[in-house]
Parts: C-alpha cells; structure tokens; sequence
C-alpha cells in the first residue's frame, strides 16, 4: 500500500472531511499560507480558501472558545493551537467551556470541535514548547482525547474526531510528523475508545501511545529475535473516555506490566493506567510489581543529550523490561 | 433624575411590542425578588447574582432580537434570558434544581441556556461568554446567515484578556457581533473606576478599530436605539462595543454585606430604576393607560407565581440521570 | 487549646508572616474590604493598608504571573484567586512560567511565591465553581502542591509555603472552611512534603488529603467503635513533591488500600498513589486490590442530591471499606 | 529612504557610550550570523528567531537603562540581551547549549535570562513577559525603588490577552514600566494589518489611559529619546506604551519559507537598516571617524569570534546535572 507520513496522513483527513460536509472548517495561527508550524495543512489554503481556513491573530483563548461556540451553534470547526503548550492560554475556554457546556446545559447542547495540537519533546525547543499534558486533558470529564501513533490511526482517528459530536483534544506528536506508514487513500475511521494491540505477546505488556509506540514495537522486535521475548504492546490511542478492557486482558495475560510514556511520570497518564491494572482481575494475575516509565521529573531541557535523556530513552526501557522479566 | 425615554418611538414597537417588553422588565424584577425570597430562606443551596436594576439594558437590547438572533450572557443573566423569550417555568425549575428546569437541574442559576432560542448561556466564568460570541458568529458567518450575535458581559469581563482576545477577532474577521457590556459601575467589591484608568469604556472599541458608544442602560428607549443601529451596523460592518450604564440595586451575590458603596449612591441609582421609567413614558406618550399598566403588572405577579408553582411541582432529578449528558453520540 | 476556623488559620498565617517580613504581600480579586469571596482575608486590609494588600481587576492572566514576577525579583507575593477552577485562566502564567523559570535559567532565579485558591464542591455553585484539579499541578515539575485539611496544619503550612522559594499552590477546601480545630496562637511551621498519618490502624489504610480527610476519620472512628476494624489514615498534606514514604509502609503493614479524594477519579491523583504503591515493595504485602475512590466522571452538578452524590459520600466509602475488608 | 537620524544629541550620548552603543548593535548582527550559520549547519539543534533589522529598537531602548532596571525580552531577544550588558561568551554557549552558558544549556535561545544584570529572560511563549513585567515593577514599587522595567513584546503579542491584563493592570497601579512593542510588521507569517483593524497600534494606550507613542524603531537616535522620556515619565506617572516600528530581515525561525511577504518589501525595508544609518549619523555629526567606526566594527566582529571560541571550548553539561535546578532550597 501506498506509504506516507503522519503529518500528510493528518491532512488528507482534514481535507477529505472537509471536501465531503461544507461544515467543516479550520482556523488557527499561521496555518493558511506559511502551511502551519510543522507544515501539516500546506497546501489546503490554497484549496479551501480563506472562508474555511483562517489564519488568525496570537489568541489562543479566544481560539478555543471560538471553537466551542462555533461548535455549539452548528458548525464542525477544527482549531489548530501551535504547540499544545499553548492551550494553557485557552485553558478555561477548553476544560470550562467547551467540555462543560453539554452537562451543565443538561444534555441540551453538543460541542462538535477538534483541537488538534502538536506535543512532545526532542526538538530542541526547551521547556515551554516540549511538553506533554495530556494527563490533564485525560483528566477532564466532557473532553475526548486522542493521541495517535502511526499515519494510518492518525487519519483514521482525526476523522472520526471531526465527525464526533463532543470536543476532541487530538494531540500528535512532533518526532512523528515525518514518519511514514501505509495509509490507504480513500476515508476511512478507526473509531474512537477503542484500544489496539500493536503486537502480540505472552510474556509482558507494556501499555503506551503516541510515539512510545514505535520506540516500543522495534525493542519487542528487537528482544523476540535475540532473546525469543515476546511482548504484547496496547495503544490505548483514545486516552479518554479510554477502552481499558484489552488493558486488563493483556495484563492478565502476561502478568507483567510496564507503562511508558513520554509525559513527567508523576502524575501522568500513566498512573491512571497503573491504578486501573490495580484495581481489577488482573490484580490476581500479576507476577511483579507494575512499572512505569515516564519522563523525569523536570520541564524539556534545552542541550540535546540532556533532552534526549529527558524522557524515556531506549536503553532505559530495555533495561527496565529486562529488570521487570528477571 | 431625568426620564430622558422621551425619545422618539419607532414604528415597530408597537403597542404590543411594548406591553411585552414591560411584561419583561417587570417578570425580571418579581422572578428575581422570588429568587432573592428563596435564597434568603435557604431554600436554595448555592448562590446567584440579580440583575435587579439593569433590567431595561438587558430586555431594551434582546427586544431587537429575532430567535435566530443568538446571545452569550453572564452569571447575572435573568434579564438576558427573559429578554430572549425564555420559559419562565422551566428557567425557574432550573434555579431550584429540578428536572424540568432547562438544565434538568444540573446548570443552576449560572448556567440556564436555551439553545432552541438562540440563548448559549449564561456563564459562570467572568469574561467565559465573549470567544464563545465570536465562534457563535463564525457559524452565522459561514452559513451566510442574516443574524448577528449580542455579546452581554460586565465592566469586570472587560479587564479579562478574553475580552480583548475576543474584539480584536472579530474585529479583523468583520463578525456580527455587538458586544454590550453592562457597566453596572461594579465588579463584585470593585469599583470600575478602581479597575481602570479610563472614564468612558467606549474609548476601549478604538483599539480594535470598531465603533464604541456609551448610553443610559436604565433607559429603555436609548437602549433600544442603539441596539436596533448596532445591529445593522453589525450585519454589513462587523463588531461595535456600547458600553451600557447601569447599576445593580442588590449585593454582588447573596453573600455581600454592601461595604464597598454607600447607601446614598444606591439610593441615587434608584431613583433611576429603569421600571417605573419605562412606566412613565409608556404614560406619557399614552401608549398604555394606567389601567393597562397595572394590569401588565399584575400579570408579571401572576407569571412568576405561576412558575414558581410549577417548578415546585417539578421533581428533583433522579440521582440515576447523575452520569447521563457528559457526552453526545 | 484554642479552637479557631480553617480560614481564621490561613488568615493568621498570611498575617503573622506579613507582620515578620516586609517582603510578603498579598493581592486578588476582593481580597481587600471586601474581606475575599469566602471571607478569609478580613480585617487584613484594615491592618497592612493597600500598598500589601491590592484589590485587582478580574485579570488572573496578569495576577499569576505578576505574582511570578514579584517573586523572581526579590518579594514573597501571596496571589488568591477567588476559585481554583479560575487558574485556568492563568495556567500559563502558572505552568509555562512560574514553574519553569527556575529551570529555564539553569537555577539562577527562584520564584517564591503562593497562589491560594479555594477548591472543590459542595456549595451549589456548579460545574464552573467546584473542580478540584490538583492532578494538574501535581503534573507539573517546579511547582509544589498543599491541600491542608485541618486548621493546624493549614496555618503551619501556609507558613512554611510562604517562606518557601518556589511556588506553591495552596489549594484550600471550601468545605473546610467554617471547621474549627485546636490551632496554637504563636507562629509555627508544618514542613512541607511531610505525610501524616492522621489516624494509626492496622486493618486498612486510606490515603486522603483536603476535605475527604475528616469524612474518613469520622467513619473510622465509627467502624472501630462499631465493628473493632482499625483503618489508617494518611494525609500526603503536600501532594508535590510527595513524601511516599509513609504511604508504601502503611500499605505494608495494612495490605489493603484505599485511596479517597474528592476529584474525578478518572486521571486524577489517586492514580499517581495507587501507581506508586503499585510498584513498591508494598506490592508484595497486598491482600487485596488496590481500590480508589474519586469522583465520577462528570462536572459538578447544580442540584443538591446530584451535587452530594457526584463525590465520594460517606456511604459509598463505607461500602468500599466494607468490600475491601470481606 | 530618510536617514532621520538628525535628532539632537543629548549630553549623555558621550562619544564613548555611543562607541559603546554601536558595538553593541554591531556584536547584536555579528552573533547572530553566527547563530544563522551554525543552525543553517545543523551544528545546533532546535529554533531561533533572529532581530536582525531590529537592533536600534533594543540597544536604543536599552542604552537608558542602569544595571537595576529590569527587562523582560522575547524569543527574539538577542538585541535585548546585548543591549542589558550580558555577556556574550556565556551567551553564545549557552546558544549552543553548553555547561557555562546563562542556564547551563538548559534554556537555549528562548530562555537566555541574566537575572543579575536585570534581564528577566526570553520568553518562549508570546507575550509571557507582560505578566512578569508588571509583578518585577510591584517588587519596584513594593521596596520604593528608583528603577523601572523595559517590557518588550512584538506585534504579535499585542493580540494576547495578557497584554490587555497587564497593561491594564500597570496602568491602575501607576507601575513604572515601559511597554515597547516593536512592530516588525508580522507575526510568523501574520502581518499586523491582516491581525489588527487599527493601522496605528499606538492607539491602544487609550484604552488604559495612558500614554502611547509610535516610533521609528530602527532610528537608533529616535528610539534612544523616546525611551529616555518614557523612562521619566513611568518614574512618576506610571506605564506608557511605545510602538517601535521596525522589520525582521530574516525569517521568522530557522525554517520559514517567506511565502507571506515580498522581496520587494525586505529591500524596502533593508534600505533603513538602522546600523548603516547610526554609523552615517556618528561621521555626518563628527563624533566618530571612519576609522574609529571600522575599528568598532572588526571589534565586534573579534568579540563574537572570541564568543565562539570560548562557547565550543565549554563543556557540555553533564547528564548528571540534568536533576538539578527543579526546586531552590
Ligand atoms: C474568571 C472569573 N474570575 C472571577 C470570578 C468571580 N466573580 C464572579 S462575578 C464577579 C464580578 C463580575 O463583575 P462584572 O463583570 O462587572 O459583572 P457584574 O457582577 O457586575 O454583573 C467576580 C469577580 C469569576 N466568576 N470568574
Ligand atoms: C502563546 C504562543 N503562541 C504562539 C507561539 C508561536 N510563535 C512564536 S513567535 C510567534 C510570532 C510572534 O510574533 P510577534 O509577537 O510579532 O514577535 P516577532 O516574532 O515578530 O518578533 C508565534 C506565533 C508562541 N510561541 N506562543
Ligand atoms: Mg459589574
Ligand atoms: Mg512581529
């Protein structure tokens, strides 16, 4: 099948779906003619016109509230924040508005939108455009979130994100962008809350997402040729509402459990998926303490070496599963 | 203490029109005092902020409103939503929690929205309902409707970032926007003139380019005017700011003991009560007799007692619905 | 002793250390004579005058980050804002900044400073007034995070944020509020990232922390007197950086866990504990599941009844408890 | 293509602090060439945004400033850095992400921050620095001290909402802080016309009743007067708001395309370069030769040498250190 990357992957769902429901549109800082920061929308401009894609003004709280107001009146609007370290500016219009509207309102409302955003560390950017907050976002009953790690799920995810009826945080990752996957070229969805298992195993699970995964999958390919371990790897894809059910499963299954993610390990999504393992059958089933490896406990430093050592470098999840399986 | 509403009418309000409106002003003022009633017995857990006074800014703005026209309005919203056409049933059931209230009894005084009416809510955040405006008027924009949106918030919003975030957007992008905000001289204990360095807010529309006029909130007939221009203007030119004067007879919420104003300067404002104003006028220019007059009020009396029989007999929302309504399919 | 409120101690705290060090100052939104939305601040106005005690616009962008400014210059500024649900506003003055500035400059500034802030539910002010977020900040590297739930140890630690050099979000608990304890009158400090166990036990132990502490003291009391069960209670008191400590050898010696807290359940704090205990020694000792008891995941509803039960009720703890022991 | 730059020459502007001054523009453009170089090589990882075009605007505005007056700067804030009196070896280590730069490699470009010399650090987040601004002047005015803050900003931070907030909130606290927005005409690829309605952004000092003033940001002469002013008037009266309007000759970062504006207009614009102006003025007036002037230029030109040399000879930091910093004691 035809191979292309993350960032066209996330394009092409824009466009289509915008091709296919005239409410559908897309705003943001600089993503009309320069493309967006990371070139993600190049090209859709040029197709779309600037009724449909509007660059805007650096404003992020009134770019996400816009969005929710857009949403909530009938439109499907796509807003894109440049650097998901930017929607603390937009946090009271996102956590709020726009996840509170539909409770509070009684049912009487839906905010249709999607914020997609671009997070993670490993370029260099220093501190205060490297994070990774999803376990906020995660947090945030009325949100959805929605963190995809291969070109296919991206394409398939985002449309299903803009054709969901409740505010979507769809947040990709950076070191992905440029990444390439088979992706078909027809729409397609890969639906939301539903967890997949990356690769198969029978002696230890490791739960993680977004550009864990193929970290991940090359050191479980890595061990099963050297030393015959067969790791199973679940992507939980959709953070919340989160399919926990193939979590559990697979822990039950291997009973052995190791957690990574990128995100500051205190206090990160992966307690969440710790604590749910903890509580339920597989509790019974485990064989060893359940470990987790998320990023140390600082903000993204500037140098590069202590960047890449920031956040969970391939060595240090090797020897954590060796430790794990000893 | 003048009663400028000597202005000239305009054809389209019309003897019903203005009975209506009056019927507003007045269902505003008793819905409140019931409220205030409920508050003060504790009959009501929470708290809840009334509009008592502002009454002609928020209805003499909504009566140039269609349904389709839409508004975002604040935790002091009763005047906005009665102005555009709410249920009063049901906006009472909502204030006690029940399950017929417009949120089910999950929103409360800070949240009652309509959307059917074109309401998007009232909003709990100060300065939350602005982007909210301005997204609402990029769906008007893309659907190439012929509505605008009326943006209501206070003189303490008009300090949050959102506010500026939020003109300057609709600025540049020529949205129908009229953004109104009722300067009722106070943001809780803080006065406007403690808050900002300015005089006239009206000077704030300069920085975004667009048209800013400052008018009497408590007068009726000018609020009426200048809202019917704004929204022509707003259809073809984009957004417009009017600084609506005004001033809250009551506490901030129910727990104020009032401490940052004194009793004459309450006591002037009333006097300017924009209720027995409208009344007069409506006299004056014999559009209403007393008689007809009295008998608007006596139907404001009676439409609250009314809500406030059937939002009693509105049952409390079953602790089962408690998960339902986070998410939409 | 002498009994004063939770806000009398926090008011004696900010007071005492206004008194001690020129440095300390104070500013929100009607903290002045209006004495602050939840009265805490009365009468501190009238004592230090409004050079130290500033009324502001309702700006929380400008008031948290001035706050950092304050401090990274040289004063200890304490900034309330009026609700906690309100940071939003200022989340990235608070998080992309305050934070990380120590960090960013290679730990060449310090930023001394504590937001205080009101939390949780339970006074009918709904979805937009009564989050309890502290997950989000106990996320964040460079921030420390309190929730006191008790008088004395309010005013002790309020003291010791204030005289911390980094900032410190103090999440006080509404509900709280108008509780009376034995608080001694001279000056004292309760050191931060000190867990307490508040009430010794063999059986079980919950963690808590804020206003579900004296709800779980009250039903252990009362299974102990009723039943002979014997539950500990651990109170974290500084959520960021934690003192674990306590909690994995009180797991230990228990073998049953049950973490409490007020805030959605879903991503929220209680993962982080379960997690860490989850990977401890302390797993070896489990007899059980560990369970957690969080809120549901919904926004905080108007109505009374809906409002009581979207948070742990003492009835539902007491269930959990009994299930966890049978 | 006027060179203005006849402006009277204050007392103060001795031949030596002007020397001292075109050094400063000159080792401004000469380190970040450096910069373009090692980024276009991809000797350093990560962004920068070059002030190239915008070296009067920061070395004029910060040529009025002691050592304990106080800056907050931007992502594009080498001028700033320069002009406060860092010092540039550990600057360009710390570009380059070394063991003795500012943060010990762990801000890079976005973070360079000088607290002891006043400079309260770039900022990676556009208009982060207001905030931080008007708490440094409540320190100032807190400890009654004679000093005040430099904030810079660009066009594109004037849309945030903490512009509105924190000049709002300057203004009604008299704070002595100089708000400089240097306009180059465009954020990333959003030009100020296209993102404001207003053609003069001056105008949004009324807003808060303050001052407001637009410049020729790339007169070094000009903006050097305009800040002087300033600086005295925020003593006593508080904020004042500057729009230094000037041009970035280079992209926005290391990977910017152009697309969003003309060569014709970079021309323009590289015609008013203001070092080629401030070097005419300093030999029309007599104040320094054409030899004192080229000696400056290569001693520049030797200083970021120098930078560089002392920058590759520093370590890299130790992964060890990567814990520390997170908490002070
Ligand atoms: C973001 C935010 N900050 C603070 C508050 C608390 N608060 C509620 S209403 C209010 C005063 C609002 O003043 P104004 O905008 O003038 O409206 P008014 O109450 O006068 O109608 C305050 C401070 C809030 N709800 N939201
Ligand atoms: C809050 C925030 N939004 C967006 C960005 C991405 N960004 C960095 S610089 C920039 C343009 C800033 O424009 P301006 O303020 O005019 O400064 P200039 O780059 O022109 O010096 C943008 C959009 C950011 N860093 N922070
Ligand atoms: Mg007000
Ligand atoms: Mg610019």
């Amino acid at each position: 099948m035809r191979e292309i990357t993350y960032a066209e992957a996330i394009r092409e769902a824009m466009t289509l779906e915008m091709r296919r429901d005239p409410d559908v549109f897309f705003f943001g800082e600089d993503i009309g003619l320069y493309g967006g920061a990371f070139g993600v929308s190049v090209g859709m401009f040029e197709e779309f016109g600037e009724e449909r894609v509007r660059d805007t003004p650096i404003s992020e709280a009134v770019l996400v509230g816009a969005a929710a107001g857009a949403a909530v009146t009938g439109t499907r609007p796509i807003v894109e924040i440049q650097f998901s370290d930017f929607i603390t500016i937009g946090m009271d219009q996102l956590v709020n508005q726009a996840a509170k509207m539909r409770y509070m309102f009684g049912g009487r409302a839906q905010v249709p939108m999607v914020l997609r955003t671009p997070a993670g560390s490993g370029t260099g950017a220093a501190a205060q455009h490297s994070q990774s907050l999803e376990a906020w976002y995660a947090h945030v009953p009325g949100l959805k979130l929605v963190i995809p790690s291969t070109p296919y799920d991206a394409k398939g995810l985002l449309i299903s994100a803009i054709r969901d009826n409740n505010p979507v945080v769809f947040m990709e990752q950076k070191l992905l962008y440029r990444r390439k996957g088979e992706v078909p070229e027809e729409s397609y969805t890969v639906p939301l809350s539903k967890s997949d298992v990356k690769r198969e195993g029978r002696d230890l699970t490791i739960v993680t997402y977004g550009r864990m995964v193929p970290t991940c999958i090359e050191i479980a390919d890595e061990m099963s040729a050297k030393d015959g371990v067969e790791i199973e790897i679940v992507d939980p894809r959709t953070l919340r509402p989160l399919d926990a059910e193939p979590i559990i499963a697979s822990a039950k299954k291997t009973g052995r459990v190791l957690i990574v993610h990128e995100a500051v390990q205190f206090g990160g999504y992966g307690g969440e998926i710790a604590a749910i393992i903890a509580d339920s059958e597989a509790f019974y089933y485990l064989d060893a303490p359940i470990r987790r490896l998320g990023g140390l406990d600082i903000p993204i430093p500037y140098n590069p070496e202590l960047e890449r050592n920031a956040v969970p470098t391939p060595e240090r999840i090797r020897e954590t599963i060796q430790g794990l399986l000893a | 203490m003048a009663t400028k509403q000597q202005t000239k009418r305009p054809p389209e309000l019309t003897k019903e029109k203005l009975s209506d409106i009056y019927l507003k002003m007045l269902q505003t003022r008793n819905f409140e005092e019931k409220v205030a009633y409920f508050f003060s017995r504790g009959m009501v857990h929470g708290t809840t902020h009334l509009c008592a006074g502002q009454e002609a800014s928020a209805i003499g703005a909504c009566a140039n409103l269609d349904e389709s026209d839409l508004i975002t309005s604040t935790h002091r919203g009763h005047g906005h939503c009665i102005g555009k056409g709410i249920n009063i049933n049901r906006m009472m059931s909502e204030l006690l929690g029940k399950a017929d209230g417009y949120c089910k009894g999950k929103g409360g005084s800070m949240h009652i929205a309509d959307l059917t009416r074109g309401n998007l809510g009232a909003n709990g955040i100060v300065g939350g309902g602005l982007p909210i405006a301005v997204g609402a008027a990029m769906t008007l924009k893309l659907k190439k409707k012929d509505n605008i949106v009326v943006c209501f918030f206070g003189d303490g919003a008009i300090n949050e970032g959102s506010f500026h975030e939020s003109v300057n957007l609709a600025s540049i992008w020529k949205l129908p926007v009229i953004f109104i905000c009722e300067n009722n001289q106070y943001a809780m204990s803080m006065s406007a003139k403690r808050s900002m360095n300015i005089d006239d807010l009206s000077v704030r529309a300069s920085s975004y380019g667009i048209p800013g006029k400052t008018i009497d909130g408590n007068d009726f007939l000018e609020v009426y005017h200048a809202v019917k221009e704004a929204k022509a203007y707003a259809k073809t030119n984009g957004p417009m700011l009017l600084i609506s004067n005004t001033y809250r007879f009551k506490g901030h919420s129910k727990s104020d003991a009032n401490k940052y104003r004194t009793k004459e300067e309450i006591e002037e404002w009333k006097a300017l009560d924009p209720i027995p104003r409208l009344r007069a006028w409506l006299e004056e220019e014999k559009i209403l007799t007393a008689t007809e007059l009295d008998g608007i009020e006596k139907q404001a009396h009676e439409d609250i007692e009314a809500a406030v029989e059937y939002a009693s007999n509105s049952p409390d929302p079953s602790v089962d619905t408690i998960l339902e309504d986070v998410y939409a399919d």
